[in-house]
């Protein structure tokens, strides 16, 4: 009988500790898909942040470094340059790369640093109970935007993939999401391209991956990915965003 | 309550694994077929799981599986 | 290399540092210690290292924090200001139990401050200035030869204890020029680092920075790191005494106040004064038998720092009130001369 | 008077309310009074639980490692929290969702069926925290139930339609308790 | 508001600081403090007020030092990892003179730790986590209704000698709720803030931060800001003792440790024992006097902290040798039960 | 007789301590200029970085607030919201604003913050002696890429500009440079129109104005002004990079 | 040395504080008339400061004061 | 033995060189020395200068309040630093630069046109400050002429080009002392 669909080699067959409909597991369970096709789990160094994307450690099946928070790509770069045969990626969510962790992402781009970032973009700060995230949707409520993000007081909605596409070292930029099997498809595409990316050594690679966090959105599962097609993707539209050929450093 | 529930028919198979879902109802709102429903019962965690409603509509598309936040469900053709 | 030769603090620090396998460096320019980048980003390529200015302190902090988890030796520098922003780093690599050495050539503070030599980051690099239960071994120069030695032995003992190592200098020993010779580092076998991450390669998998959140775990946690302080506190105490082996008055200052001191012991000798100094060249551990066992022998102690009063107060806490601790300090990268601290002493004694 | 009680469950089941409801009223009744949650890095789902301290005295650490009063709204916190009951404490048990049984000698056990009270007799799933209040006074009348429907009209300053409801589940759970009483003491 | 309402600890200092008068927060998000910025997001624009979720911490406590130079009261909080981040800015703060309030509802450190209650972040209040000469007015309540009077005060306090306050509170003050009743801030008046900048308008242009690269400016500066501590130390120690007024055991903790120490003295007293608590409300200006008479008429000490042995040092500085001084901590987010402490108390008097 | 240059009301009647050939000066004067004509000498606040730029607030006759490395637009931020009446500017060199500042600057661009910063680019940290920056271009010896900087250990030039095009509160973003009076009076305008952009509450704006550093770069004052012209605008072309027109925050 | 080096000329007149100027000659080169060259005596801070050598030649465009960088040059004109 | 000598000036006149080859000299002949430059936050020219101790024993400080000589290469630095020299003391000053007379009781005042001997006799400006040390040596003899020598070339390890002009003028300052000897005692 032909095997569909199974659990990855490289996830670690616990059950995942995040909430109910948070695709923190599903973007984790595709990015072992993708080790696992490379055939990378024995020179893969995963470096966790400071969210609920930390518990990664737990559930990817590699040796991993966990660290400050926003800190995750300075903490990569010291492992990439010890160790530049190794595959070092960055899993981080939107408070932890785009708020305190802003300039260690834009500095590892800028440098081409041969690492990969995942990044999961859920609109809030998950862990710490929903408060704004820089890239919180405008209206948006949050438990620090009670009444809605309005740009006077709380600025707009960043766009991290296109911040760090004006870096000469960003080789390739994508953003994803995963409402559905053809998206995951894609996303699973691009995981692997940042990937191939990095062991190509030709650049500095990030997917910014849409995410919903059901829990502090206040809605279900079900809501939550109508929320996140309907609201969140229009102002964080899906596609690669940076895709330069050949070497960036030669 | 069983741990796994399982099905058998020409065309998919679908497992669902009880104690990893968390009942979010995004496989049941992607299959193609109304295979799958939620348990009235819940699993030792506290939530109320999925489960294969109706097996033999299942086409063995993997919709479910791909879309499980959980990676609960393994399924298989043939 | 035996010869002697003249050498700038900085530049001393920053060539020991290579003798003593530090394979890269991450580091972001403040003076007085911007030589130390300097000199390496141009020797570290040319022994296959890495030298990497980062984006900025904390950046900086924490691609040690990465390449130490990757096993290797590895430092940072800086001064006032920049090590303030590395305190939240430090306090990581403690819990993760990483090495590394971390240098401060302090400066005249608070906040911008100067670039004048200074001592007032005592507090900070000894009673911890990041969050938690935590100790740093923390080593204080006081010549450009001791800057080599002691960066050697910092390594050592960051691997040897798995715990980043600060060297406490100042302005004055990173810019000087004294004479050097340079020895091979010489130290017992170091256990492997097979807790470093290097991909799982077949065998177990490895993390780094595993996750504390229940209480009683984080609690084991401390408690082992305290009793590595302890063991530290009891094998790794280092001191210089110098000066009448029965005195009237006990000096105590350490790093470039001791030098000053040394002068004063000299100076006060020709007048009749029967001085002695010791000079902590670990902080922590903090050399407080010896400072107790002396300070009751000279009956009373003179502290000179380079700051408003930070040492003197593990000196009082180590005689603990049983003969009277005096201090004298100049702050904001004043240094104090030789003759003010001896009409002091006189005042004192008499 | 020195109660310390501990109510633990699923994170939605109204149990941080539960225990500021129970706190306030002791407060109104003049008693030094704590309330602490359980608090975790983590927001996905799972426990949820809190502690609450009435007392005459002032009030020292406020949580507690041998409470008087454990409130298990499911099984999970009934094995948690259960085994630090203080000798001649009451475990009160939300028996709609807890099917296991629990042993402890010295302890008194009350079980009451929360939730389906709640939907059926008060007709509103989500009062089954106030049905379980009420239950704990009937138990344990530590403080007068006027006082609970004071402080219960107190914490919905500002949703006064909720009110009714939730007084009805007080009033179900406490008639619940007084009724049935305790269901079993365990011997030591 | 004389109404005796039931708020958590969070909420309690969010509000006190609207009272107080406090016009701008600037915040990042850390368990177990982030009800204050939640609370203020939603408070602080109904009185007119700003609240401003900044990008970091670092950029947090810089957005506080610009309100401040603007004259206006501000306030920032968060908690171990965050505070660390603060250091250089801290730093910044109190040599440029800009008052402000800075909470730390401490967290299980060191690292990422977790988000229990913890104390082990004192030598960071207290001694300096930051870089340089320089004190922060540290305040340690102990219950809800304290975190208001303390609020209240510390923007007081910050005013009145130009200087930084830290609350510092823990996880568990932050997350309980109490009965309080919120009273009117009452204060001697202060001086106008004629230093603030506000664009220059015809009059003399103003400065704020200026520079003091010469040692001597910086020196001065620095001495200027010691004789202000001083003075701190000599008006504004506040502290609580409880128990026995001849007790044969003094105990000594501060913020929720002081709680669980009163229930010691109380369940002490049931068996006979006479203790006396001393409760230090300001850890800097530090009740040394204090402690050290009530220890002497005590004849011992039992120093009880959230961590492995912090505050205790600086009870040893009061005493001085000339009592035993005890110590007991929990460390990483463990809460000490009375129990325990009472087997160690009595332990220590038999 | 017909005034055709004097010196600005708004620029303090001392010496500039910079060293021979710095545009420090000029810039600064530049500002005051501008200040003088649009009448704000009264409301204008300036914050000062660290770096060289630091000693501007010992020549331009505003109001001024010093602080950390790299914060200055923290800083800005805490007057701004203080004193929305207020004109306030940030002046920052380009180790400053593009290598420890940067998530300050991005995050104050992405606010749209009412503030102007003047961004000092001369390619090297000129106060501590001429290490590498950001925006050191590439080959460009410094004394911590003593061989010339290379992308593959020291990554690329960083373009702030462009990086902050991408930020939507961005309203006004301008390089320029002031090597020959034509350049001079079109840094002017930018300049202006910066602080106009403030004054009329329409978003962040920002002036990069490249600037030589003959000390550490190693040249005369005029080899400077032609390395400048020949090698560092190709890397950072001059102009106008976001004209956003309206009010963006309503 | 004086301080003040001016002179007068239908067309422009130019004044350089000479205690003002470091010599870095930005406005020598830029000047289209080749009116200003620098001194041979140094100023009090050890500078050779930039002096009127052409007065006549001036003719008032200010493109001198305009790249000084130390603001050390007023230019007159008529 | 043991001496503090300040030299100060313009930057670019090559007095941390100067102060080098002195130390190095020192050291070559088995002393204690040290060497410490100021350094400024600023990078804008302006004034640069060094201490260097040679000593018998052990350095205290690196800086010196009293020296025993100065070396004033400009105007500013012989304001600066002439007024703390020690009784007795040696002030060297650069003629060709510093056109002021300075006054001071008990020290000696010896002057020397090094940027005239350099460019003249040398005929290479940039070896002014060797010239000043020939004098200095020729005035103090506090280290052999000869040590210089060599601790220049040691200095000069890699430039071996240069050490000929320098040597030359070396000798040429050292002459120039000997010859012109001690030009001006002052009285106390
Ligand atoms: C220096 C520091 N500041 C703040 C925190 C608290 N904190 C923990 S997780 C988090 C943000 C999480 O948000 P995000 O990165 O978006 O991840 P998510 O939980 O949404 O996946 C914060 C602010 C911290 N641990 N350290
Ligand atoms: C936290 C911190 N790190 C480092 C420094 C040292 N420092 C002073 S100025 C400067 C860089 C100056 O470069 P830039 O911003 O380009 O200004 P420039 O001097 O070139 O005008 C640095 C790194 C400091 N003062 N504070
Ligand atoms: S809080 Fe949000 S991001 Fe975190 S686990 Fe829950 S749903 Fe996922
Ligand atoms: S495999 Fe396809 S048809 Fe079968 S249950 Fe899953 S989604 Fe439905
Ligand atoms: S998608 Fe997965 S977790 Fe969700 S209900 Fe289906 S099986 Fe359960
Ligand atoms: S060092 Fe460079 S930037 Fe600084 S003043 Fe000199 S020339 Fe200007
Ligand atoms: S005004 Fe014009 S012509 Fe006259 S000196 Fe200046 S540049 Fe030359
Ligand atoms: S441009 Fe200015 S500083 Fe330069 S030489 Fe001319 S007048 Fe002097
Ligand atoms: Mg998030
Ligand atoms: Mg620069």
């Amino acid at each position: 009988m032909a095997v569909v669909f199974e659990r990855p080699k490289t996830l670690i067959k616990k059950p995942f500790t995040y909430c109910p409909g948070c695709h923190h597991g599903l973007a984790q369970r595709i990015i072992a898909e993708v080790i696992d096709e490379l055939g990378i789990e024995n020179k893969t160094i995963g470096v966790g942040p400071v969210g609920c994307s930390v518990y990664i450690y737990q559930f990817l099946d590699t040796d991993f470094v966990m660290g400050a928070h926003g800190r995750a790509p300075a903490i990569a770069t010291g492992i990439k340059r010890t160790q530049p045969d190794k595959i070092v990626f960055s899993y981080q969510g939107d408070g932890d790369i785009a708020a305190i962790g802003t300039a260690e992402i834009l500095h590892a781009a800028n440098r081409g640093e041969l690492i990969s970032s995942f990044f999961i973009n859920n609109a809030v700060f998950g862990m710490t109970g929903g408060q704004m995230a820089p890239t919180t949707i405008l209206k948006q409520k949050t438990t620090t935007s009670p009444k809605g993000r309005e740009p006077k007081s709380h600025g707009f909605p960043l766009q991290l993939c296109e911040v760090l596409s004006a870096c000469q070292g960003s080789a390739y930029l994508s953003r994803v999401a995963l409402t559905n099997p053809k998206l995951i498809n894609q996303a699973k595409r691009s995981i692997k391209k940042a990937l191939l990316t990095q062991i190509e050594g030709r650049g500095f690679s990030l997917v910014e991956i849409l995410s919903p966090c059901p829990t502090n959105w206040g809605m279900s599962p079900q809501e939550a990915v109508d929320w996140l097609e309907k609201e969140m993707i229009p102002y964080y539209p899906l596609g690669e965003i940076a895709v330069k050929e050949g070497i960036l450093h030669a | 309550m069983k741990q796994k529930e399982t099905m058998r028919l020409p065309s998919g198979r679908v497992i669902i694994d009880q104690e990893f879902c968390k009942g979010c109802s995004l496989c049941i709102r992607i299959c193609p077929r109304e295979v799958l429903g939620l348990s009235n019962r819940f699993n030792s965690v506290g939530y109320y799981p999925a489960v294969v409603e109706s097996a033999e509509k299942c086409n063995g598309c993997g919709f479910c599986a791909q879309v499980c936040p959980e990676v609960a469900i393994s399924v298989y053709r043939g | 290399m035996e010869k002697k030769i003249l050498m700038k603090g900085n530049e001393a620090i920053a060539e020991a540092a290579v003798q003593a396998g530090c394979q890269l460096y991450f580091g972001y320019p403040i003076t007085p210690q911007t030589e130390i980048s300097e000199y390496l980003s141009q020797r570290l390529p040319e022994v296959g290292g890495v030298f990497l200015q980062a984006e900025s302190e904390v950046a900086a902090i924490n691609m040690v924090y990465g390449a130490s988890a990757s096993g290797a030796r590895v430092m940072t520098s800086s001064s006032g200001p920049g090590i303030s922003l590395k305190q939240e780093g430090i306090s990581y690599l403690t819990v993760a139990e990483l090495p590394c050495v971390i240098v401060n050539m302090s400066r005249g503070g608070p906040g911008l401050g100067n670039i004048q030599p200074s001592q007032s980051d005592y507090f900070q690099a000894v009673k911890g200035g990041g969050h938690g239960d935590y100790k740093l071994i923390v080593l204080a120069p006081s010549s450009v030869q001791e800057l080599i030695t002691l960066t050697h032995r910092a390594f050592y003992l960051a691997d040897k204890y798995r715990n980043p190592v600060e060297i406490l200098g100042d302005g004055m020993l990173g810019q000087m020029m004294e004479p050097v010779v340079f020895t091979k580092p010489q130290f017992p076998p170091l256990p492997s680092k097979d807790w470093a991450i290097k991909g799982k390669n077949g065998r177990e998998r490895k993390v780094v920075g595993r996750l504390t959140l229940e209480a009683q775990a984080l609690e084991e946690v401390n408690l082992r790191l305290h009793r590595k302080y302890q063991e530290i506190q009891k094998n790794e105490v280092l001191f210089e005494a110098f000066g009448s082996p029965e005195p009237d008055l006990l000096l105590v200052g350490f790093g470039t106040t001791a030098r000053i001191l040394k002068t004063v012991v000299r100076e006060g000798e020709k007048k009749g004064l029967k001085l002695g100094l010791i000079r902590p060249i670990t902080l922590f551990p903090f050399p407080r038998d010896e400072i107790n066992r002396l300070a009751n022998q000279a009956g009373k102690v003179l502290v000179v720092e380079m700051n408003l009063g930070q040492m003197v107060e593990d000196v009082r806490l180590s005689v603990e009130g049983r003969v009277p601790v005096f201090f004298y300090g100049r702050t904001g990268g004043m240094i104090p001369t030789a003759e003010t601290i001896l009409s002091r002493v006189e005042q004192i004694v008499s | 008077m020195h109660n310390e009680i501990i109510i633990g469950g699923f994170g939605g089941q109204g149990i941080l309310f539960l225990g500021k409801v129970l706190a306030t009223a002791g407060m109104l009744e003049g008693y030094h009074v704590s309330w602490f949650p359980s608090y975790g890095p983590e927001m996905r789902g799972g426990t949820a639980n809190c502690t609450v301290i009435i007392s005459d005295q002032e009030i020292g650490a406020t949580i507690s490692d041998h409470p008087h009063i454990v409130v298990a709204m499911n099984e999970p916190s009934l094995f948690r929290f259960a085994p630090s009951l203080k000798e001649g404490g009451l475990l009160l048990i939300n028996s709609s969702l807890v099917e296991k049984e629990y042993q402890k000698e010295g302890i008194e056990i009350a079980k009451i069926p929360a939730n389906q009270l709640a939907g059926k007799v008060v007709n509103n799933p989500k009062t089954l925290n106030m049905v379980v209040l009420g239950a704990l006074i009937g138990y344990r009348p530590i403080l007068p139930l006027s006082q609970v429907h004071r402080a219960l009209e107190e914490c919905l300053a500002g949703k006064e339609g909720l009110i009714e409801k939730n007084n009805q589940a007080l009033e179900t759970g406490w008639q619940y308790a007084c009724q049935g009483g305790v269901t079993h003491v365990s011997q030591r």
